[in-house]
């Protein structure tokens, strides 16, 4: 044990933080710009409009889509995403005959360079318990209702593999180019509790 | 909680990073591959076992798949163990498999016959089936 | 280790709460939590020293913190840990946010 | 169900602490707690697989953060209000006007009060669980047989830490009720319990003691034959 009373960390969490960032500044651990450089790259850069991108090419070149699914990293390098915590990616791809869902029961692995950061609910113990031992009332509560028929594959993120959904391309797309077919895709199909829709 | 004899010594090893190399270097990011020519135990379609291992230090291997019969989807190539990664024990390089676990297996006879689990495992959490 | 954070397959966790237009962050605090781990030289400690020390929160106060209160901790304790500073510069810290934020107000 | 309460071999909870010289109650609404617990059980508002359930259903951060006897009163409120025996609103009437006369009124109150003559027979004499129900058992002593691998989400008495292991039958202990269809309304379905015996290396792995084991009591709807 220490040899003096602990003190109490601030119950303000905002100033528990400015406690330590002042201390890793003074220890030249790190610098205030490049927070604001990392801070800029995550929230405004890289996101789930990326993974959209890469969807929407896999929906229109079928030969992109072979690439993607047998080595996802080239291919996602291919639109120029790529980077921490996407340095070894895999694509699996929903079916009329699979549905596949996205989880890190340990923690919150998720793929960066093609989702950005995860959500809220992603970390949050209800889906990590429950993505596992009931994934089809899961996907039910988000309005995702899995036929009898079809095979639910549930990837729980161990390792230091990364996982993208790539979801089912819907019907009445036929004519679009890849920047409307990007814009229908959303986060969540390509975790894999939400199906794209056409409108 | 923090311990006294639990501190290292302050190791500085590279300077802070730059603002300027930000987008450079997490762009690129950094594999945790191993390169390291390790021979695998396994390889695809072999039916495994995920050990019954109960380390009071970190894991990857989660409970809810211990003692389960798995069959092996794709080798994944060689990276470190987190198990002695977490506790300053050195790579243990190895490789990881992808390995598919009916849910049937995981969770008795009231899962649904069809669905299943896709998860990552070293070398060291398997035993031959 | 069987710790709370091995959460795979239990029950009561109650339900899955997504948030409409969720923000990449819900504070400024959280920016700089983020951007404050993701600084810091990867020299100084690897992902699972990271994630090893999450899981040994005690299991309630685990469970009643949120994602980046948890990073908060493990910045606090791996730092130590890996004699970054000392906790005695830590508690300083605090006091001398605590009487800025003071005299500002 | 899978719950917080469902600990063994959890890490991390901490170290054991015990108290020198503890007292049998910490605060006098511990002895009153416990005391309302006993009176309404021996009234008969509530079977303990009830009671357990409902403390089970306390979120994991609520179960972790409340003392002992605070699981007892907020469930102690939500079976008897569950049972009928007064309403939510009752409750929060009495605890508007608190401390007050504690009488709400116009509840069902199916149970009849245990008088206070009868606390000294009826504590001293108890009341075995065991039915009196001729069910044949499924084992005999020396049967090998396997926890089964079942995660309902209600009730039940077959701990996670050993579902899925084998092990042999020491005992049959007779024949009692089924906690998991007694804690929902669902009846008695009696049947017989086994002591049953686990070597720590099928529960744990290589890493256990060779010669350890657990005893544990398990209905016969919890096992298969090995």
């Amino acid at each position: 044990m220490a040899d003096h009373d602990h003190t109490e960390p601030p119950s303000d969490t905002a100033l528990r933080v400015k406690a330590l960032e002042s201390l890793l500044l003074e220890k030249g651990l790190v610098e205030a710009d490049t927070l604001d450089a990392i801070i800029q790259l995550y929230e405004h850069n890289v996101g789930p409009q990326n993974g959209a991108k890469v969807v929407a090419r896999a929906w229109s070149d079928p030969d992109y889509k072979a690439r993607l699914l047998a080595d996802a990293t080239p291919a996602i390098a291919e639109l120029g995403y790529g980077g921490v915590q996407g340095e070894d990616m895999v694509v699996v791809e929903n079916t009329s005959d699979v549905h596949n869902l996205l989880v890190c029961t340990l923690c919150s692995c998720y793929p960066w360079p093609v989702l950005g950061l995860p959500p809220v609910w992603y970390k949050a113990a209800p889906y990590r318990a429950r993505a596992v031992s009931e994934p089809r009332a899961v996907l039910k509560e988000f309005g995702v209702e899995i036929r009898e028929g079809v095979e639910v594959r549930v990837w729980d993120s161990t390792a230091e593999l990364r996982y993208m959904v790539l979801p089912e391309r819907p019907a009445g797309t036929e004519g679009l180019g890849e920047d409307e077919l990007a814009a229908l895709v959303t986060r969540d199909s390509m975790i894999g509790v939400a199906l794209v829709e056409s409108t | 909680m923090v311990e006294r004899g639990q501190r290292c010594k302050r190791v500085r090893i590279m300077p802070a990073l730059a603002a300027d190399m930000v987008v450079p270097l997490f762009a690129v990011g950094s594999s945790a591959r191993v390169d390291a020519d390790i021979a695998p135990k396994f390889k695809a379609g072999d039916t495994v076992t995920a050990r019954n291992i109960n380390p009071t230090g970190h894991t990857r291997l989660p409970r809810y798949l211990r003692g389960k019969s798995g069959t092996i989807e794709k080798d994944h190539g060689v990276f470190g163990l987190p198990d002695s990664m977490a506790h300053g024990g050195g790579e243990t390089p190895q490789h990881v498999y992808c390995v598919r676990f009916s849910a049937r297996e995981v969770w008795g006879a009231s899962a649904a016959p069809r669905d299943s689990f896709y998860v990552d495992m070293w070398d060291d959490y398997l035993d031959p089936a | 280790m069987n710790g709370i954070h091995d959460l795979g397959g239990m029950h009561g966790m109650g339900p899955v709460n997504p948030e409409t237009d969720e923000p990449v962050f819900h504070a400024d605090w959280e920016r700089r939590v983020f951007a404050l781990m993701m600084a810091i030289p990867g020299s100084v400690y690897n992902i699972d020293e990271f994630r090893h020390t999450i899981e040994r929160m005690e299991a309630a106060e685990y469970l009643s913190t949120s994602y980046y209160e948890h990073w908060l901790h493990c910045l606090e304790v791996l730092m130590i840990e890996k004699g970054q500073f000392e906790r005695a510069e830590l508690e300083a810290a605090w006091s001398n946010a605590a009487s800025a934020a003071n005299g500002s107000a | 169900m899978n719950g917080i309460h469902d600990m063994g071999g959890m890490h991390g909870m901490g170290p054991i602490n015990p108290e020198i010289d503890e007292p049998v109650f910490h605060a006098d609404w511990e002895r009153r707690m416990f005391a309302l617990w006993t009176a309404a059980f021996a009234a008969g508002m509530y079977n303990d697989n009830e009671f357990r359930f409902a403390i089970e259903s306390r979120s994991a951060e609520e179960y972790l953060s409340e003392s002992y006897y605070q699981h007892w009163l907020v469930c102690m409120e939500k079976v008897l209000i569950d049972k009928g025996q007064f309403t939510r609103a009752d409750l929060e009437a009495v605890w508007a006007n608190a401390p007050g006369t504690g009488a709400s009124g116009g509840g069902a109150g199916s149970g009849q009060a245990l008088p206070a003559d009868q606390v000294i027979p009826v504590f001293m004499g108890g009341a075995s669980a065991r039915i009196d129900a001729d069910v044949a058992p499924k084992f005999k002593a020396g049967d090998a047989v396997v926890a089964r691998n079942i995660n309902p989400a209600g009730h039940t008495r077959l701990p996670r830490y050993l579902r899925g292991k084998g092990g042999t039958i020491e005992k049959d202990h007779g024949v009692f009720g089924f906690p998991d269809s007694m804690a929902h309304g669902e009846g008695e379905t009696p049947q017989h319990v086994y002591c049953v015996r686990f070597d720590a290396r099928e529960v744990w792995g290589e890493s256990a003691p060779a010669r350890d084991s657990f005893y544990v009591d398990m209905w016969d709807d919890y096992l298969d034959p090995a």
